[in-house]
Order: C-alpha cells, then structure tokens, then sequence
C-alpha cells in the first residue's frame, strides 16, 4: 500500500469524498465541493469559448484585417477576391466579421432598458436557423427512416422466429402510436389497443432501466477504483 | 406507532441504509476481484468488429468522435482505448475529434496510451511503432457539435485547419497520403458518447453524406439505438461496461501479442455483485410490499 | 544528382507522389533506380513490399512483365457516373468482376486533365464514390484488378464531370412527408381559426401541472422549474420554454416564488424574457425578482450539483423538470423526491423517461411534452397543431399498413419507395 | 417592430436554413457553411456575456442581501476569477504568457514558434517528408541544457506529445516509466516530472472528479429509487419492475452463462418490445418537435418574444 503523493490526485480525492457525502445529508463539505465545482466550471468555458471562439473567430480575422489594411488601404480589407477572382465578402481577413459581432453584440442591449428588445434578434436569427434544419433531418432520422424500417417484406418471413418478431414488432408499433393518439378517448376498439400500447412502453423503459443499471454501477465502480487505487494505493 | 409492522418499517427504510450497503457490495469485489466467463452479443459487439475488421480498403480510416466526458469515463474510456487498438493492429487510420471540450483530455489520454503501448511493444520487437500524423491525428474540439457534424461532410479542413497540436492539418503526412478531405473518404464514424449523439450522427451526418455510423454508447441509452441498430443506421454498437469487456475478449482473441490494459473487464466483477444485490433488494421490497398488503387486509 | 533526391522523396510520399507525378520532369523509368524497379516488378502481389512501394505500381503500369497480362481477365463494364442530384464533386464509379479468375482486390484509378492515371483508392467491392473533385472537370476512370500473380487494367470510361445539383431529388420521401405535414398543419390551424371546436383528451400529467402549483400556494413555498439542460437548437427546450410561460402565469396568480436555473446562456436569456414579461402582461411588473431567473453553469454535472443543493436548501414544494435532458435527470429527480417536493418531469429523451416515470410524481412521456403548451394555453390555433400531429400519426399508420399489404401480397419493394439515402 | 423585426429576421434565417438542406449548389452551400462555422458561432459567443453577468449578479446579491449560506457565494466567485485568469493568461495547457508549470519539461508557444525550456539535450534531425514542416531549414538543430530553442511547430508537437505520454503513463500506473523515447531523435531522453497549476491541471484535478463524483451517485439512487419504485402495484408497475429484471439479470456475465435462455429472452425483449415502444415514441416525438418548428417559424408559438408592447 503506498498512498498518492501527487498533489492532485489528494484535491481530486478530497473533493470526491465532499460529494458523496451528500447522500448522507447537506453539509458544509459538499457545499463547498458545489461551490468550488460551479466557479472552476464556469471559468474553465469562458475560457474554452475564448480560445475556440473568440480567437480563431473574431480576433485573428480583425488582425489579419488591419494588417491588410496598413498595407493595402482600407477598401482591400473588405474587398477581397477569392482565386477565381469573384468577390469575396467572407474572405477571413475581413471587416467583414463585423457584422456577427455587432449582431451578436445585440444580446447585451438586455442591460439597456430602452433597446432591450433588440435581443430578441440574435435570438431569432439562431432560432430561425436551427428549427429549421431540424425539420428535414427528425423527419428522416424518426420518421422517413422508421417508416422504411417498419413495413415488412416477403424476405422477412424467410423463418418463423423473424416472422414472429416482425409481427410482434409491426403490432406493438401500431399498438404504442394508438396510445399517444390524443383526438380520442381510449374507450371501444382503442382501449384494448392503446393498452398493448401502454404495456409495450412500460416494458420497453423497464429494458431501459435495467441497462442503465450497469452504466450507473460502472461510474461508481470507477470512484471507487479511484479512491482505493490510485489515492489510497490499496488495491493493485 | 404500535401498527407498524416489520413489513412498513422495512419499506420505508432510511435509503442512507441502501447506499452504505451498495456501497458495500461495490467496494469488496474492487479490493478482491473474481473473473466471470462472457458471451459476445452478436448483433452488437461482433457486428462491429467485424465491421472494423472489413474495413473495405486496407489501411482505412475511422473517424472516432470521442465525446466521453469524465462521469462515464469507466464505460466509455475502454471502448475508446479499444477501437484505437484495433485500429493500430489492423494499420486503419485513426481520426479522432471531440465535440465537447470536457472529452479533450481523455480522447487525448487514450490516443497517448495506446501509443505508447504499441511502441513500448514496438521497442521489444512485437508489433509497429506507431507516429502521431501517421498513424493518428487529434483535431480537438470545435462547438458547436452541429458544426463539425455537418462541416466534416464538406470539408474537414474548414473546420479543422489545425489540429489539436497547431499543425497545419494539410501537411500532416496520413491526411496527405490518404487524401483525406471529407466523409467520403472515411469508412466509418464512430461515436462514443453517453448522449444521443451517434443519433445525431446518424440524422446529420449519415443522412446527408451516406456514410457508415456506429456508437460506443453508456448502457443507459442502449435501448434507444436499438431502433437504429434495426433499421441498419447503426452498424453494430457497444452497449456499455459489458460490450468494451466484450471488445476486449475479442482483441485479445484476434491479436494475441495486444497486452494492454483491459479496464473493461477489471471492472466485471463488481458490476455483477453489485447487480446481484440490486435484484435481491428489488425482490425484498416486493416481500415487503406484499407482506404488509396481506398483514393490512387481517387487519381490516 | 537531384533527382535521385526527388526520386526518393517520391518513393517515402506516395500523396506527394501522385500530385507530382505529372509535372516530374525526369520520366518515371528513370526517376527510379533499377534496383528498385527490379524489386517491384517481381513482387507485385508479395506481401513484404511496403504499401508505399505499392501503390506506386498502380500509376506505372508500364512496369509490368508483358507476358503476364493475356492470363488475367480486366474488370468488367466499368461506368463512371456524376452522383445525381448531390451537391456535387462527386462521381460514382461502378464495375462488374472479371469474366474469369478471382482477383485479391481492385486499384481505382483516375486521370484528370493532364491524362495520367493514378491511383485513387483500393477495394475488395464493385463500387466507389469519388469524392472532392472538381465540379464541371472531366475525369476519366479505370479499374486494375490484383491477382495473386499480377494485374488487369479494365478499359477506360468515358469522360464524366461531377455537377452540383439545385435539388437534392434523392430526399424525395422526406420533402413529400414535410409538404403533407406542413398542409395537414395548415388545414387544421385554419379550422381552428374559422372556430371549429378540435376535441382533445385529459392528459393526466397536464391536469396535475394546476394542482400542483396549488399545493406550492398552499404550503408558501417556491416553484422550482427546470427548462432541460440542452441548448436552444434542441426542440424540447423550446416547447420547455413554452411551458414555462404557462407555469409562470399560475406562479403570478398564486403569488409563488419561482426558481429557474439555467445550464445554457441563450436559454437562460430567453427564460428571463418569458416570466418577466409574463409578471407584466398579468400587472404585477414589480413583483419581478430579477434574481428568480438566473445561470448556473454551462456543465452538465456541475449544473446538477448546484440543482441539488438548490432543491435540498430552498425545499421547493413543486419542481418543474421540463425539456431535454441527460444522465443528470435522475440526480435531480431523486433528490427532489428525497425532499418530498412533488414532481413533474416532461422530456422527449427516451432514455430518461424510466427514471422520471420511477422518481417522479407525474411523467409527461414524449409528445405529451410538445403538447403541453397547447394544452395548458388551450389557445385553439395551438390545438390545431396538436391536431395535426395526430393525423401525422394517423398518416404515418395508413402507409404503413398499406405499403405493408402491398408488400406482402404483391411482393413490391413498397419500403424502397420510401428509401432515403 | 419591436416583435415584427425580430419575427421577420426570424423567418428568413428559417427560409435559408430549410433551402440549404435541399439545394446542392455550391455557392448555396458555401454560404451555409459560412454561416454555420462561423457567424452563427460568433453571435452565439455573446450570449455566453450574459450568462455571467447573471450568475455574478446571483451571488454578489446573495452576499449583500446575507442570504442563507452566502459565505459559499465567495467561493464561486473566487473560483471563477482564479480559473478565468489562469486560463485567459496561462493558456490552456500552460503555453501562455502566465507560468502555470513549475519546474520539469515546460513547453510554450508564441506566434506560430514553440520554445522549450527543457532538460533535453540532443541532436534532432529530420529525413522525412520535408514538405510537412513549415520551415525546413530548421530541420536539424542543437539543444542545450534550459537554453530557448526553436522548434517548428510539427516537432514541437511531437515532443509535447512524447511528454505528455508520459504524464499520462505516470498518472496511469505510479510506478516505473518506460524510457522517454524521443520522436526527433529515436533516443532516450532524461525527463522529471513538473506541477502544475495550469487550466488542464485544474479540469483534471477538480472538474473530472467532482463530475464523475456527480455522476457516480447515480449508482446509488438508482438502488433507492428501484427498491422504491419497483414494487407490483399495478400491471403497468408490475411489466416494468419483470422487463427489468430480465435485462439486469442478463447483463451478469455468470447468469447468463448458467441461467439457459435468459440471453435470448433479454435480447428478446431489447429487439422486440422495446424497439417498438422506442419506434412509437420516436415517431411521435418526430411529428412534435417537428409541429413545434413549424409553429415558431410560422409565429403562432412566440414564448420566445415574451409579451410586452408591438
């Protein structure tokens, strides 16, 4: 047994040891470790958006704008020629990038109470953009795609079990949207349908349930192998 | 007070009492490990080794887009560590981005631990050393995750000029040699993530360029690839703690020198004991509940 | 003496190699020293020969002994083909096996405007997609088959450009069931309009929303809503926000403090326009706490370590889990619970569901989400859209059965009618 | 105006959006890309403004107001302060201008040439591809002892990452390190290990375990919350609570091995039952997040303008 002597691995251990005291109770050691936790977080992405963002994004271009600027006068900076000599508005060393960041900059008119309304811009434009694409691709990804999957063919009835769990499959499908119908009561021919729907849902989360058992146990199994290997030094 | 039965009490037990003794069952196996035989799942795990193992051209390329984060670092950091292995054994290039800044680290951990596994190999004289650029190239990290996902699908080079390391990504000797510039020139992706990104893959980066998807998925989530996995969107997966054990077994099986680590499997043990005690608290409180239902109907 | 130098820099880059070749004024037969041609000439299908060495054959076939060729049979009817309706830069090349023999694999092979061939690629199948050419350039293709003991060229194809395409046709399925989406949503938000009364069932998760914002007023204690732990580009977040506004109204009405930490900064933005406006829109602007609605952190665990002590210190009597969420939603459920609060989760995360349905009190499963806004507002053009989707379902059924049917007694690839690629 | 505005920004950027999923040309494509690589994530970065802003605001009221437990406040705050500096000044990895690492192979970065402080002394020279290196003139070079030298950027790179290697093969195993092999020579490299207080030492020393801490807890509440909630009250309760069991009893390697069936009837379940409750489901969610799209584009769910004047 030879206990850690890196630094590290100790406020790793010691703060692994302040959350989990939490599921005795709330205590002063967990609020700490919550705090701690929270402050070293947030800091760490300002951080990140800084390198990945701001940098390459919005500080290289700017520069690389100047610099052309200094050296070629002012309009070549926005007037940049790609290689098939169109004009290009987004080249990267560009004032280009002025624009987003001005839109961008929108968000922090929430401070000034008089053009406060003007977030809902930014707000619009990455709304907008998003749901949009989204449409086509859940429309492919769980439905288009599911419909193919969901309508059998010939080929599946090449031997009884695939034929039975095709069926199966095809009911209970049939069985579960039944369910999540909400233009009628589950009353008639649908009670007894929508309640094969319910069953297969219910059997479905506790398949689920039992999955994640394993993943959960997994993550404490890893604590664990933390605190007894590579802190304590007990295990080998 | 006086009507409380055993049966009450035990139902609504303190749940402090359940954890230390989950706490228990976890811990002692941990300290004295067993081995337990395994069975490969053959829709999943063999299903992608194979696939990994049929890459159609030599020398192929797998796009790992590790998303791991620290929490399920014990069921997805294996997996991870294996696919590269395998990847070095057959010679398949391997890309490797992250799509969440916390999975830097351990993408960049496993990619350095393979490594030096295989050149310490290397320096006995087993296997081949392997090179960074050559063999292997980390991008790192660029958000937001739609932004790569599709971005990949133009042009890996206007998402990633540089790699992770600052290299011009165009000068780096494996992205020369095997032209590498989109989807289409990558055999597969992999996706190990605790979330439903290999379904993103699959509606974003699937759906529009047509390219191969399969997940290292937690065991959570397992059951909503199954729907993908059905359909064919998925190309075989590993289902948690149980599919990068099974991954292990299957290295080891092919490539008989692989002597690394197989964290996976160290981590069975307690994972079946802990199981064990699940199932016989589940049935306890159902003893419970029954109990006290036949003790209230005498009492009535 | 140069180009010895550049002979073996080719022989170590085959990438610099093929888009050198061409413009390489020393011809290949000189460019590499005999020795080495000696070597390669003699093991073209041997295994100790380095893939560098390899694929360098593939571009010289002049190299190879003449006498070797009559006995081994090219690939067939090799078809070069612009991938249609893509985004271009892109060609599909196609070819059958040889008429005899069965060769180890195939060396895809490309010429562009200058005329040489190289290699692109090699497969052991009968189909590549070339990718990141140039649009309108002409490339021509052929195909070597690897035998044991030597190689077949194939003929070459004619030559073919890839283009870039206005319309993606392969989408057809997806933009038809959109365009029959979209009018279905259409056709019932105008009903509702015009004031035809749309029924909807009792959603029991929905009706639990009112009393439980009751039993917050009852006890004098705050409101804890959640709005998911993703982004604003996911959906459930949207329909969480939408919800929100309901809750916040009922807040207002009962004169209920709510909490809502946020884990994204946009989201967060969003949340605090919603109850604030809401406060104003039902005359209570002063009773605004602009410290109700705040940002957390951008961490998933982190969040769900504050979550908790927020739950476990401010012991809210109702807590709100709505949205998209991840592994963190049993950590919050499960300490909500443990501090006897009473729970309403709503997520489309399958993977969740389990554990909200085990820890909460209320679980709305799915769709129930999307509907909810609907359903709490009752606002009849929201319920068209409710509407909507039911038939969407209903839609989706009859083709299923019918393609189904179709399928199974006629035997028509009716699930390649709907194949998207 | 004040909802027309952002109404109308909104539904053009959804025009565009839906266009560039089904049109193939290039300059539509170009231009998508752009916006989505770029413009989208610079406007996105400001939000981030505000999100700080609001936890700042959170906590200084809460020590000004004394709320409940305000002393923590100061944590957090100190917290973000400290990690901000060091990561803005430090670098991520310690290549800034702040020093984060203290003593061993140190490694830094400034404008495009990697100096190293390092112990190693050793004759690099390179034969491979030349065209890899930025500056093939500075392909061989001498390193004396803690002495600047160039690197270009490719072997800087590789020797960060043999450094890095082994960090990581000390961490792993606490014990014997291989040989430091170096990448530039094929030679052993005498190395000591540095501390660090870099951002990577903090996300590595505080952020990994306090998130897989979080996460960990699971375990437990999964236990609680199954012993619980599993009981036979109803039929539903009671198909939930035998599902899974059988999936649990089948992730056990042991059962499975002695229990016959039970590996099929868990796969049964996963492949049939549960694809279809997932399918049904999925297919529903579809439709409504899709109908939610819809009526965002289409203004008739506005949440997301809050009320407030035209």
């Amino acid at each position: 047994m030879h206990i850690a002597t890196d630094f590290w691995t100790w406020v790793a251990a010691l703060l692994t040891l302040a959350i989990l005291s939490f599921l005795w109770d709330d205590n002063s050691f967990y609020r700490a470790a919550e705090h701690l936790y929270i402050g070293v977080a947030n800091g760490y992405s300002i951080t990140l958006i800084w390198y990945n963002v701001v940098v390459p994004n919005m500080i290289d271009p700017l520069r690389g704008a100047a610099h052309v600027v200094s050296e070629q006068g002012f309009a070549a900076a926005f007037f940049t020629f790609n290689e098939h000599n169109v004009l290009n508005p987004y080249h990267d060393n560009n004032f280009f990038i002025i624009i987003p960041m001005m839109v961008g900059a929108l968000y922090v008119t929430r401070f000034i109470p008089s053009i406060s309304w003007m977030i809902r811009i930014p707000i619009g434009i990455t709304m907008g953009y998003y749901t949009a694409i989204s449409i086509p691709a859940s429309f492919k990804a769980s439905i288009v795609r599911q419909l193919e999957a969901s309508i059998l063919s010939r080929s599946d009835f090449d031997s009884a079990w695939v034929l039975v769990y095709g069926l199966l499959i095809f009911v209970t499908t049939v069985a579960t949207l039944i369910y999540f119908f909400f233009s009628a009561e589950h009353k008639g021919v649908l009670r007894p349908i929508s309640n094969i729907g319910i069953l297969t849902v219910m059997v479905g989360f506790g398949a689920s349930f039992g999955l994640t058992v394993m993943a959960r146990i997994s993550l404490a199994i890893g604590r664990f192998i933390f605190i007894f290997k590579d802190w304590l030094g007990m295990v080998q | 007070m006086e009507n409380k039965t055993i049966w009450t009490r035990m139902m609504n037990i303190d749940r402090r009492i359940i954890y230390v003794i989950v706490a228990i069952v976890m811990i002692l196996p941990i300290i004295f490990p067993f081995n337990l035989p395994m069975r490969v799942s053959k829709r999943t795990t063999q299903a992608l080794f194979d696939a990994i193992d049929n890459f159609p051209s030599e020398n192929g390329v797998f796009l790992i887009s590790a998303d791991l984060s620290p929490q399920d670092q014990p069921e997805l950091y294996p997996m991870l560590v294996s696919w590269i292995r395998h990847c070095f054994h057959r010679d398949i290039k391997v890309l490797v981005m992250c799509l969440y800044p916390t999975s830097l680290g351990l993408a960049e951990q496993a990619l350095n631990q393979v490594a030096t596994e295989f050149n310490n190999r290397a320096s006995t004289g087993i296997g081949r050393r392997v090179v960074y650029g050559e063999d292997f190239v980390f991008l790192g990290y660029k958000p937001p995750p739609i932004v790569p996902i599709l971005g990949l699908g133009e042009n890996i080079y206007e998402v990633y000029p540089r790699d992770f390391y600052g290299n011009d990504l165009r000068t780096l000797p494996m992205m020369v040699s095997k032209r590498i510039k989109s989807y289409r020139d990558m055999d597969m992706i992999g996706s190990i993530a605790a979330n439903s990104l290999p379904i993103t893959y699959v509606a974003y980066a699937q759906a529009r360029f047509g390219i191969r998807v399969t997940g290292g998925v937690t065991a959570v989530s397992v059951a909503d690839f199954y729907p993908y996995l059905d359909s064919g969107q998925l190309t075989g997966m590993l289902e948690g703690m149980k599919g990068a054990a099974e991954y292990e077994q299957l290295i080891v099986e092919k490539f008989p020198e692989d002597n690394g680590r197989r964290m996976a499997t160290e981590g069975m043990s307690a994972q079946s004991s802990t199981h064990i005690a699940i199932i016989l608290m589940i049935l306890l409180g159902n003893v419970c509940y029954f109990m006290q239902r036949r003790h209230e109907k005498r009492g009535i | 003496m140069w180009y010895w130098f550049l002979a073996f820099v080719l022989l170590v880059s085959p990438g610099l190699y093929a888009q050198e070749s061409p413009d390489s004024p020393a011809p290949p037969g000189e460019s590499i020293d005999s020795e080495e041609t000696i070597a390669t000439g003699e093991t073209i299908s041997s295994e100790f020969q380095s893939s560098d060495m390899e694929s360098d054959m593939g571009a010289i076939p002049a190299a190879l002994p003449a006498e070797e060729i009559p006995t081994l049979f090219p690939p067939q009817n090799v078809v070069a083909i612009d991938v249609p309706d893509d985004d271009g830069q892109a060609v599909s090349v196609t070819w059958t096996p040889p008429t005899e023999g069965r060769p180890t694999r195939y060396i895809l092979e490309i010429a562009g405007s200058d005329g040489f061939f190289e290699e692109l690629t090699r497969t052991t199948l009968t189909e590549y997609t070339v990718s990141q050419l140039e649009n309108n350039e002409l490339y021509r293709f052929r195909v070597v088959a690897v035998y044991e003991n030597g190689q077949s060229v194939s003929d070459e194809t004619p030559p073919v450009a890839p283009r870039d395409h206005w319309m993606k046709l392969d989408e057809i399925p997806v933009i038809l069931a959109i365009l029959i989406y979209i009018s279905l949503l259409l056709y019932f938000i105008q009903a509702a309009r015009r004031g035809v009364e749309l029924f909807i069932r009792r959603i029991s998760g929905l009706t639990a929303v009112e009393d439980a914002i009751g039993r917050a007023t009852e006890m004098g204690k705050p409101v804890l809503y959640i709005p998911g732990t993703s982004s604003i580009e996911d959906v459930a977040t949207l329909a969480s926000l939408n919800i929100l506004g309901e809750v916040a109204r009922r807040t207002v009405h009962y004169d209920v403090k709510i909490i809502c930490p946020n884990k994204d900064p946009i989201v967060y933005t969003i949340a605090r326009e919603i109850v604030k406006e809401t406060y104003a829109s039902e005359g209570r602007p002063d009773a605004f706490d602009p410290d109700s609605v705040f940002f957390l952190v951008p961490d998933q665990f982190a969040f769900a370590a504050g979550v908790d002590g927020i739950m476990v210190r401010e012991k809210p009597a109702t807590i709100f889990l709505m949205g998209m969420f991840w592994a963190e939603s049993l950590i919050m459920a499960e300490t909500g619970a443990s501090t006897g609060a009473i729970q309403i989760a709503g997520t489309d995360a399958v993977a969740q569901l389990p554990f909200f349905i085990t820890a909460c009190d209320y679980t709305l499963i799915g769709e129930e989400l999307y509907a909810a806004s609907a359903y709490l507002g009752r606002e009849p053009m929201l319920l068209g859209t409710l509407k909507a989707q039911d038939f969407g379902k209903l839609v989706f059924l009859f083709i299923m059965i019918v393609f189904t049917l179709l399928s199974l007694l006629f035997g028509l690839d009716a699930a390649g009618w709907v194949r998207v690629r | 105006m004040k909802r027309r505005l952002p109404m109308a920004i909104m539904f053009l950027f959804a025009i565009w959006g839906g266009i560039s999923v089904f049109v193939g040309k290039t300059p539509v494509k170009e231009f998508d890309n752009l916006l989505r690589n770029k413009l989208l994530m610079i406007v996105g970065a400001f939000a981030i403004i505000l999100g700080l802003g609001s936890l700042i605001f959170h906590h200084t009221q809460k020590i000004k107001r004394r709320a409940r437990f305000w002393q923590y406040s100061y944590i957090t705050l100190f917290a973000l302060l400290i990690t901000s500096f060091i990561g803005l000044f430090g670098g991520v990895r310690g290549e800034g201008g702040l020093p984060t690492i203290f003593g061993g192979t140190v490694l830094g970065a400034h404008e495009g040439l990697v100096y190293a402080f390092t112990d190693i002394k050793e004759k690099a020279s390179f034969t491979a591809n030349p065209a890899q290196f930025a500056d093939p003139t500075k392909a061989v070079m001498e390193l004396p002892r803690e002495i600047p030298i160039e690197f270009n950027r490719f072997q800087a790179s590789l020797l960060r990452q043999e450094i890095e290697l082994r960090n990581t093969a000390l961490r792993l195993s606490q014990q014997v390190v291989p040989p430091m092999i170096s990448p530039v020579s094929n030679q052993e490299v005498p190395y000591k290990t540095d501390f660090k207080i870099s951002l990577q030492a903090l996300y590595e020393g505080i952020l990994v375990p306090c998130a897989s801490t979080m996460f960990a807890m699971l375990a437990f509440y999964m236990c609680s919350a199954a012993y619980r909630a599993f009981r036979m009250r109803n039929l539903h309760a009671g198909i939930l609570l035998v599902s899974s069991f059988i999936v649990m009893l089948g992730q056990i390697p042991l059962a499975t091995a002695y229990i016959p069936g039970l590996h099929e009837l868990r796969q049964w379940i996963l492949d049939v039952p549960n694809l279809a409750s997932k399918r049904g489901i999925m297919i529903g969610v579809g439709l409504g997040a899709s109908a939610t799209s819809f009526k965002i584009i289409l203004g008739i769910e506005r949440a997301w303008l809050g009320g407030g004047d035209e």
